[in-house]
Parts: C-alpha cells; structure tokens; sequence
C-alpha cells in the first residue's frame, strides 16, 4: 500500500513547518518515513544538506542523533518500566554519549528546560499526569541536542488547558535552541498558532503548502477551503458564521484512492480532467502559496 | 450549518423534560470511592440543546450517562433526576426501561464500538421499537430504511442490511442518531458525539444532529470538550469543572462574558482559527482528579482571581445570578469582558 | 533496576491478600519443604515391610502400605520431590525455548515468523500428551525423557505468549522511541521489549507448572513416564488402581495429594494473573486432557 | 461456499505435508535406526539385511519418504509390526469408539459448562459466581484419571451399578447399553472439559457484557434477557467455538488416559500400545489419522466462523 505519495517537504533551520490532514492522509507516515522508522521507497531525504536515504545502520545512528521524535500519546511512548530520569538519559545511554554530554548535571538541566523539577526523576511514568509525561518526553527528544524535531500530535491527547501550555514551552525551546519543527497534527487551530509555514495533506499527497497567513487568509485548494471551513469556532456563539462549505461524503480508504486528483470525488470545482490527470504540486498564479489543483482560487 | 446571529433560548417559561436536583454520583470500588459528580442542578428545555463542556474529570458524561440510568453498579447515586415526570434514580429496572427510545436516547462516543458488529444495522436502530412493541417486527425493515433516509444516508434499502463494518465512520454516527431517535424520545443525550470524527465529517455530523434537533423539537444535551463546538451548535451551555458546574446560561452570553474565571480562562487558553495571536494564556496546573479535589473552590489552586482570597480555598462558592447567567464564583463581577474577550481587532475573516 | 525487589513484595502482597491464592502458597510451600527435607523425616520410600501388604490406613503408616509393603505416606511425600522437579525443569526448558522463538518470531516478523509460527501451530495440533508419548517413544523411557517431553508439549505455549506480547509492545511508542534514538535491534529486544514482557510470562510459567505436573502424572499413570522404583505419583496411582476392592486409599490418597498440587498451581496461576494483567481467565492454553 | 472450504483445504496440504515428515523422520532418530526397532536389538546381520531390504530402507531416505506418502494418500498406511495387520484396518476398528466418545463427553461438557458459564457472568462476584469458579476449576484441575478411579470406586466397587471397564457398543444398535458402557469415560471426561468450557465462556462473555454495544443496547431499552441472547451470547461465541473445536480435536487420540483408565477400546489406547511395543508403522499412521482429523475439525469451526461473523466473507 502506498501511504505517502510524491511528498516534498522543507524545513529550514530554526523554523515550524506545519503538516495537517485528516486521519489516512499519510502525515504520520511521512514524518516517520524522514525518521527512517518506516521504509521509504523512493525520493530524497536531505538532513543539514547530506542524503539521508539508505544509509547503512550505523550512519543513519548518527544522523537520529541529529533529529528527534517526540510521539502523540505521552502514556504509551514512556517506558513503564524506567524512572523518568533514566528515560530521559536513555537516547544518550545508547549513544554513548551520557558523560560527554554533562552526565546528572545535562539531565537536570533538561528537566529545567522543560519546566519540571529534578528532584522527580526517580519515579515512574504513572505518577505523572498526561502533560507532564509529555514535557517528559520533549525532555528526552532534546537530550542529544538536536537540530530538528519532529512534533506527532504533540497535544492532541491533552486537555484543552493543559495544550497550551506545551505549546508555549515549545515556542519557548524553539527560540532559545533555535529548533527546526515538523509539527505533525490534525487540529487546524493548533497549526496555525505555532506554525511559520502550513502544509496540508489528502490522502498521500501534499495538496497545498503557503506561509501561515497566506495559507489561512487565501487558500486556494478546494480542500483546503473546506478543511478551515469546517473547524468549529468560538465566535460563533457571539458573531454567528457565514457560509460553511459541508463536503459530500468521506475520506476514501487510503489503499484504495481516487484516480486522477484523490480529492476529485468530493470535490465542489472538479471537472472531467480532475479525474483524470493528477494535478501537477506548483505556484498559483498570482500568490506565493503552492498547491496542487487543476482549478485552484478564492473559496466558493 | 448556518445560523442566525439572533438564537432564542428557547422553551424556558414551560417545564423542564429533565430536571436533576443535588445530582451526586461517587464510584465504589475495591479502592478509595470516587466522587465524580459532586451537586449538580440542571434544567433541560424541549425544543433547546444544552451543551455541557469541561475537560477530563469534570463530571460531564458521568452527569449524561446518570440521566440516562446507564451508570454501572458501581455507582452510589444521590439527589434527583426527574425526566418526563418520573425520577430516574428511584425508578426500577422495568421502568427504567420503558423510558429508553421514547423518553430518551442516547449517542455514543465512539461510532467504531456502539453498533453490535454481528448484526445489520438496519435491525439495530429498530430492534428497541420492536422491543417496547411499538413497530411490528414485519415492519422492522421498512422503519429502518425510513430513518436511515432522515439521517441523508444514501441506499438506505440496501444500506439497512449491511453490518456495521460495511459503514464508514461517519456514516456509522448518523445510523447511531437514526437509532436514538428511532422512538422519536423528548431527550437526546449526545456524549461526544463527533470527538472520534474527522473535521470534515464533524461538520456533517453536527449539522445532521442539529437539523434532525430542530426537526422534532427534542431537547439535546450535548457533551463536549470544543468549545468552538458548542458555540456552533448548543443554545445554552453550562461550563462544568470538578464535579459541579461552575457556570450556565445562554451560550451569547457565556462567550462573551463568562463570569466564572474558569470559562474565561478556558476561553483565552484555547489556540483558535479565527483569531491571531503569538502567545497563548494557559491555565497553570492541571485538573484536578475527582479523588484529590481542592477543598472550598475546586478552581481555586489555578485561579488568578482568587489568590491571596482566604475565602476561596474554604469555602466552596455556590451557583448565583451574576449578568444575564449563573455563576459559581464569590467575586465574579471581577472577571470582566477585558479579561477574557478577544480584541475585535484580532479577529481575521475566514 | 531499582525498586524490582519493592515491586515483587507489592505483588506478593496483593496475591496473599486473596485467600484462595494465600492458601495455594501456604500449600505449595509446606510441600516444597516436606520434599526438600523428606530424607531427614526419617522416611523412606522403598523400605518394604512384607508382612504388612496393602494395608489401610493406621498408626504406623498413616496412608497405609502398597503392594510391596512400602509406606504409602512416605512415597506421597518422596512424589512430591519427582514431580515438582520434574514440573520445574521442564517448565523452564519450555521458557527457555519457547521465549526466545516467540521474541525472535514477532520482533522480526517476515519470513522468521511465519516458518516459526508455523512450527509452533503444528506443535499445537497434536494433543499435548499424544506429542509427549511420540517423543518418549523416541527417547526411551527415564526421567529425564518424561522431563524434555513434558517440556517439549509446553514450547508452543510460550513462544505464542512472548509473541502476542512482543507484537504488542511493539505497537506501543515506548519501543518506536527506542529506535528513533537509533537504538540496535538486540537493545530494543532485550533491554526494552524483554523487561516489559515478565508478567504474562511468569503467570504463564505458574499456570503451566500446574499443566506439567498433570502431564508428568499421566505419562507415569500410562507406564512410561518416571520409572519405578523411584515414587511418583502417577505411577503410585496406576499401580493402586489395580487394588481399587482390597485397598481402596491406595489410589485415593497419592490422587488427592496430585490433585491439591495441580489445583494450587491454578489458582496461584490465575492470582497472578489478575494481580498483574488485570484479567483472571486463564484457560490452561495447552490442551491437557489425560 | 465450496471455493472457500476447497481454499482452505489447499492451505493445510503443507502443514499436512510437514507434519507427516516430522513423523516420519522420527523413526531415524530412535538409537539404533529403524532397523533395530523392526529386527530388534539381538538380531543376526542375516535378519538385518532382510528387513532392510524388505522394507525398502537400503534406498535413499527421501526416496523413502516419499513412496511412504504416496501410499499413505493412497490409504495404505503399512503393516503393523506387532499384529501384522494393516494400520489402517487398525485405526477403523478403533476410530468409531473413539468418536462416540468424543461427541458424549463433547454434549456433556456443553450441557454443563454453558448454564454455569451464562449464571456466572450475569450474576458476577456474587457467591453463586465464586461457587461456580470454583467448581470449575476443581473440574479441570483434578486430573481425569483420578476422577475415573473416584467413579469406578463409587458406581463399579462400592454401589455395584455400572462396569468397571467400558465397551465400545454403537449407540445406534443399543443405545441404552451404549449409555452404560460409556457414560463413566464419556462422563470423567465431560466433567473435566465444563469447567474449560465454562471458565473461558465466562470470561469471553464478561467481557463481551462490557463492551460499549451493550451499552447502546441498554440505551434503547432491551431487557437485560433480550441483551444476552440476542447481542452478547452471538458475540461470545465466537473465541469459544474456537475451544470447543480444540477439546473435541484433543479427545480424538488425546484421551488416551481416560481410556486406559476404563480399558475403552479408542484410538488412544491403540497409540499407547504402539509405542509400547514400538510399532512404528502403526505409530506413523495413528499420529497422521490423528492430525488429520484434528485438521478437519479446524476447517469446521473456520467454517462455523464465516456463519457468524459477518466480518469474514467467503473470499
């Protein structure tokens, strides 16, 4: 089964890339494939200008010292069966590196960073709550000091009051480390609050990718349009909501997609050609936003 | 789902269809009982939807199911819960199940495990009619497709024999409504109904249950963590937090001036679409859990408006009138529409 | 690791706060003492006294003597070191084999799992005690066959459970995180995988010491497990069965000294079970019916 | 329907295939080879030469193996070396005890093990619930053989009522004998599958009782009657087919014990005298009969399976 499809991506240094979709759409995958967790089968990954597709073992060790995961469910990615001291020194414990980085003295400092004391590091993953595993584990992903992270749905499993404070400890980090960001999330909001540039996923393929405000003031993609439409809003209650665009039908099975443009089928603009011929990912004239869509435009 | 800007809260001069007074609802296990609901009063109107938000552990489905009586026995239940004009908590058994279809229905959370995967589905949204008596069993199939078709499912003739499995996701949580409303009941409880949905398909889904609400003028409450949820969907609201509720009224109201800190503060911290801003506000500290609750306000260790305030770590402040809602807060006339509203500046069209 | 030792006496404590399970331990334990210390009672198991045959029981011999004129009491005792022995080694032989295949099995999926798996399902398709006679057919007749047979028929079990457990966990993203920090294959294996998977391990290691116990008796009740003089209580058994009209303790008492046995491996088995896992239904996976 | 039986017959030709070659290069791993085992250890080098050449073990041992297999699909599984008999007419004399056997105790354990099962998951951690748990596991805990000496003890030795030793009678030609002949093995054996069939029924049913359609059901007001039979029992039965077509699998051959308890002529006991006097051929042929079946009754329940789970489609 093909996950991802002819995804191109870029993060520069220092910088958030947002990727977004809805479930199938292959954002996990992609951001796992980048992590060598999954096996890619074609194209190029380049990390700090060097190809990092099919690298032997021992090189590919090197450059995940380099770029960190930092996983959606904080109670399923600590291991319960180590303090929460030692989960953060694992990655350098099996890189070798415990002393070279600072030994007890890194680790409490990690602990610092992220906004929790080091007198806990001791205990074990179930007595903390959901965020604090996940400050936990942003802990962790920063241990080796690297220069990218990949975000998976950092917050989704949070609650609302709790998902923004892991927001801005990540804002935070970013600025003082100068991180690059892979933030992986199906929550458009989120996205768009800690995001410098947006990409959004259909089914394997990169459908659209512009600079936030660009991307959520002028989509072009039909998708797009009806993926920002259909969050709820708060001002709702007080301002009431102009006109919704409400797509027809759902997701298909990933396995199986749409020929043509995937989106076709649900689509308010497609044509005869959108079912044929998959749109070709490039510039929108007259904009600085990338999208791939035989008919892209202002919304409906 | 378009809306008016003007929303009536409507109904509210005729009685209540449920109506919980003092509801308390503790867990007993083999450890420490659980208070999970600690008093709540509630009034539901025919004809309204009732949103009920909070986070995780603040009693809301815990709230829902009791007035459902689907509660396992694990439950101690006190206080009152009157629907239709018969406790629910006193109710026997056999009562109990008479209320079900025609009094209430409910929705469950997750699509992918309400629906029993061994059986069609068409004889699963019928299979309580069949059972009060109300349908003949020969008239099971032809109902079926009749409420398939209200819920826009298309092929509802062929759709009503498949199994749950044939179904997408989405198109399970409308055959889940279709059963809950098969008995055409005067409450629809709906205990998060689109969280396990996509964006695109809670769109459909929200717009369905809205349109089928409005069609038979039953009252649903609405369970939910999204605010932005509620303030599509919901008439009133009523904001939960450890157990109680801390904060109802007319959702107009509430959004634009939530009286209680905690509304507000949820309000602020929430990261939104329409709105553009570098920081977010979190609320410090966590929840608390229902066996390790603050004493006097359960809000009080993560409130901005109470520190320093003798008053609010003893004494546990009760629901008033404060503005045009209720609030459960000893100095709400201090959270004021400069705390918690959005700069109307902020705001980008969508 | 810290706190393993604080962690087992936790469990320990919540296994003995059952009083079915504090009774099965306090059983187990009495017997494991009276075995290891059985020679310095002053008993023994073979001494024959020939006038005194097949007897009831009384104040001499308060189970009675068997065909031979040998203290039936002694020999149940003198059974227990055999069959508790027995039932140990060849549970830790079948961990020791079938574990290893089990991890190997669904920690590289692939070619590995399936000629592994297929293996093991045909292990499974032969009655447990139908293999463990085939391979005694094979290995002539002595304790240490009645042992590797035994141990052999509770393989299969093992190897699925690491396998279930292992597929399990690697679901889990504590052991794709291990990974992503470039961790080797054997790291995530046995310094991850492995030390999450104790539990069910163990539980199935109590359970099937219960199945091994049965199994053993009934090789030796068919004449061709352990064999005689050395007591054991399946053989007791098929020797009392022929003098069920003259001696009817004979069979009855070294049955219901097996039985007890079996029953308190269960029911530790299934404390555990419920301790640990969060469920009590253990079905004794391995078929073991005699 | 039959595309789907013809498939999965085809999938089990390997398994079939790597099973009768594990009992046949059995026989090579017996000290001494297959010879000693037919000439015995005492042997002349004349008889030597002659029973390998007689039994074909000068050519390769693959070549071997394969004209064993040839014949064995052909239905000529030997000769039996004890009784120089054919396997097979062995095995068809022995076969029909053992499968009325199978089927009492089978209907026994069903008959006992589902109510306790049904009473014991309804009224869950009540004291009925622990009396019956604990019945169940004295039931497949107490070893058969002690039950069947219990039984004989009582109803043969001491109330005189019932045969020590069954006979095979076909319970079409005598039921009533069929009965008495049969019912201390079929009964030791049934007694011991109800507590397997009862403490997993249980628990598949406990958890099928918590699971969230239960709950929707609740929710449209179906009594709690009406739940069990028409939504939990369907789902419950599908892990437990799954057992009952183990156990049954296991008696045919793997009730060898209760049968040398009551000295009932059945396939297991043919096996024991087998490896007694280590009839090879016989062994050979008994263990791949046994599989064989065991096999079938696999394709039965898959075949149960797609009747109820809708899931699984005949493709």
């Amino acid at each position: 089964m093909r996950a991802v499809d002819g995804v191109s991506l870029r993060v520069a240094r220092g910088e958030t890339l947002g990727l977004v979709g809805e479930s199938g759409c292959g954002k996990t995958t992609t951001g796992r494939a980048i992590m060598g967790l999954v096996a890619s089968t074609g194209g190029s990954i380049r990390f700090d200008g060097q190809e990092i597709r099919g690298l032997s073992r021992n090189d590919m060790r090197g450059v995940r010292r380099r770029m960190q995961y930092v996983f959606q469910d904080p109670y399923s990615s600590l291991n319960p069966m180590l303090s929460v001291g030692d989960a953060i020194a694992e990655p350098l414990r099996i890189h070798g590196l415990y002393d070279e980085m600072g030994g007890d003295r890194w680790i409490a400092q990690l602990f610092d960073m992220v906004g929790l004391s080091s007198s806990v590091a001791h205990r074990r993953p179930r007595e903390f709550s959901g965020g604090q595993k996940q400050r936990i584990g942003i802990a962790r992903a920063l241990s080796l000091k690297p220069g990218l992270l990949i975000l998976d749905e950092p917050v989704a499993s949070l609650d609302v009051s709790i998902q923004a404070q892991i927001v801005n400890l990540l804002q935070d980090l970013q600025r003082e480390l100068s991180l690059a960001y892979l933030f992986i999330a199906h929550d458009l909001s989120v996205v768009k609050h800690i995001s410098d540039r947006v990409a959004v996923m259909y089914l394997g393929r990169i459908v659209e990718e512009a600079g936030k405000s660009d991307l959520y003031a002028a989509p072009t993609h039909p998708y797009t349009q009806a993926l920002l439409s259909a969050v709820p809003v708060v001002d709702a209650a007080t301002q009431g909501r102009g006109p919704r665009i409400v797509l027809q039908g759902e997701i298909p099975n990933p396995s199986a997609p749409p020929s043509g443009c995937h989106f076709h089928p649900r689509c308010f603009r497609a044509t005869e050609r959108c079912s044929v011929e998959a749109p070709a990912f490039g510039l929108v004239a007259g904009t600085r936003t990338e999208a791939a869509c035989h008919h892209p435009g202002p919304g409906p | 789902m378009q809306q008016t800007a003007d929303r009536t809260v409507a109904g509210q001069s005729a009685d209540p269809v449920l109506s919980i007074r003092s509801l308390s609802v503790t867990f007993v296990g083999s450890g420490k009982p659980i208070p999970a609901v600690r008093g709540v009063d509630l009034d539901v109107f025919e004809n309204e939807v009732l949103g009920i938000v909070g986070e995780s552990g603040s009693g809301k489905s815990v709230t829902a199911l009791a007035a459902a009586g689907l509660l396992p026995g694990s439950a101690r239940i006190e206080g009152s819960i009157v629907l239709a004009g018969r406790n629910v908590v006193t109710a026997d058994a056999d009562d109990l199940r008479r209320m079900r279809g025609q009094d209430i229905g409910v929705v469950f959370q997750d699509p992918s495990t309400t629906l029993n995967p061994l059986l069609p589905v068409g004889r699963q949204i019928v299979e309580g009619e069949v059972a009060h008596g109300r349908l003949a069993p020969v008239a099971g199939h032809a109902r079926a497709v009749e409420l398939l078709r209200e819920v826009d499912i298309a092929d509802p003739e062929n759709r009503a024999r498949q199994f749950p499995f044939q179904f997408s996701g989405g198109m399970r949580q409308r055959a889940v409504i279709a059963m809950a409303m098969a008995g055409r009941p005067k409450v629809i409880i709906a205990d998060e109904p689109t969280t396990a949905l996509d964006v695109t398909v809670q769109a459909q889904v929200l717009a369905l249950l809205a349109l089928r609400q409005k069609e038979t003028g039953a009252a649903v409450v609405l369970i939910t963590h999204d605010l932005g949820v509620v303030a599509e969907v919901a008439h009133r609201v009523a904001v939960m937090y450890g157990g109680r509720i801390v904060e109802t009224g007319a959702v107009r109201d509430i959004f634009a001036h939530p009286r209680h800190p905690y509304t507000a503060a949820l309000l602020r911290s929430a990261p939104r679409i329409d709105v553009t801003g570098d920081r977010l506000d979190p609320i410090p500290g966590q929840p608390p859990t229902p066996t390790d609750m603050p004493a006097g306000c359960a809000f009080h260790p993560r409130c901005a408006v109470s520190a320093g305030r003798e008053r609010c770590r003893t004494e546990a402040p009760p629901l008033r009138p404060v503005g045009a809602q209720i609030a459960a807060c000893h100095f709400a006339e201090e959270t004021t529409v400069a705390s918690a509203g959005i700069p109307a500046s902020a705001r980008t069209p969508l | 690791m810290i706190g393993s030792l604080e962690a087992a006496t936790h469990i320990a404590a919540r296994v003995a706060a059952r009083p079915a399970a504090l009774a099965a331990l306090v059983f187990l334990g009495a017997l494991t003492l009276l075995a290891t210390f059985a020679g310095a009672l002053g008993l023994d198991p073979l001494e024959q006294d020939i006038v005194r045959m097949l007897e009831g029981p009384s104040r001499d011999y308060p189970f009675g003597t068997d065909e031979l004129g040998r203290d039936i009491l002694a020999r149940v005792i003198f059974g227990a070191r055999t069959s508790l022995a027995t039932a140990a080694g060849a549970v830790l032989l079948a961990a020791a084999i079938g574990v290893p295949i089990g991890l190997v099995a669904g920690f590289f999926g692939g070619w590995r799992d399936a000629v592994l798996m297929r293996v093991v399902d045909l292990l499974l398709a032969l009655p447990g005690i139908m293999m463990a006679l085939a391979l005694i057919a094979v290995l002539g007749r002595s304790q240490a066959a009645a042992l590797v047979a035994v141990g052999i028929t509770g393989v299969p079990t093992f190897a699925r459970v690491a396998r279930a457990q292992v597929l399990s966990l690697r679901r889990r993203d504590f052991v794709t995180a291990v990974e992503a920090f470039g961790a080797t294959s054997s790291y995530s294996m046995f310094r991850t995988i492995l030390p999450n998977s104790w539990s069910p391990i163990l539980t199935q290691m109590v359970v099937l010491s219960s199945v091994a116990i049965l199994l053993e008796a009934a090789l030796s009740f068919l004449g061709v497990g352990i064999p005689p003089p050395t007591p054991s209580w399946g053989e007791m058994l098929r020797t009392g069965k022929e003098y069920l009209h003259d001696a009817p303790t004979f069979a009855v008492l070294p049955g219901l000294a097996l039985t007890l046995t079996i029953l308190a491996f269960d029911t530790l088995g299934r404390a555990l079970s419920t301790v640990l896992e969060g469920r009590d239904t253990v079905v004794p996976a391995r078929g073991n019916q005699p | 329907m039959i595309g789907f039986v013809i498939r999965r017959l085809l999938h089990l030709i390997p398994v079939l295939i790597a099973a009768s070659a594990l009992i046949f290069f059995m026989m090579y791993a017996v000290p001494g080879g297959p010879v000693a085992v037919l000439v015995g250890e005492n042997a002349t080098p004349e008889q030597i030469a002659e029973a390998t050449r007689q039994f074909g073990l000068d050519k390769p041992v693959v070549l071997q193996y394969v004209e064993w297999l040839w014949r064995a699909l052909n239905g000529d599984l030997g000769v039996s070396l004890h009784s120089r008999v054919p396997v097979l007419q062995l095995i068809g004399e022995r076969l029909p005890a053992t499968l009325q056997l199978a089927a009492t105790a089978t209907v026994i354990g069903l008959a006992l093990g589902i109510p306790m099962a049904l009473v014991s998951a309804l009224a869950q951690g009540s004291w009925l619930d622990r009396v019956l748990s604990g019945w169940s596991a004295l039931a497949l805990g107490v070893p058969t053989f002690w039950v069947g000496i219990l039984l004989i003890l009582l109803f043969a030795v001491e109330l005189r009522l019932l045969p020590a030793a069954s006979t095979y009678v076909p319970f079409w030609e005598a039921p009533w004998q069929m009965l008495r002949a049969t019912i201390l093995p079929a009964l030791t054996l049934g007694l011991y599958v109800s507590g397997i069939f009862a403490r997993f029924l249980r628990g598949s049913l406990i958890a099928e009782l918590n699971a969230d359609y239960v709950r929707t059901a609740r929710s449209k007001g179906l009594t709690e009657g009406a739940i069990v039979a028409r939504h939990v029992m369907r789902n419950a039965m599908l892990p437990f087919v799954t057992i009952v077509g183990i156990m049954l699998a296991g008696f045919i051959g793997g009730a060898v014990v209760t049968e040398a308890v009551f000295t009932y002529p059945g396939l297991g006991r043919l096996v024991i005298q087998a490896i007694s006097s280590r009839d090879y051929p016989l062994i050979q042929g008994s263990i791949l009969v046994i599989l064989a079946i065991y096999i079938l009754i696999n394709l039965l329940v898959d075949v149960l399976y797609v009747y109820i789970d809708p899931r699984i489609d005949f493709g």
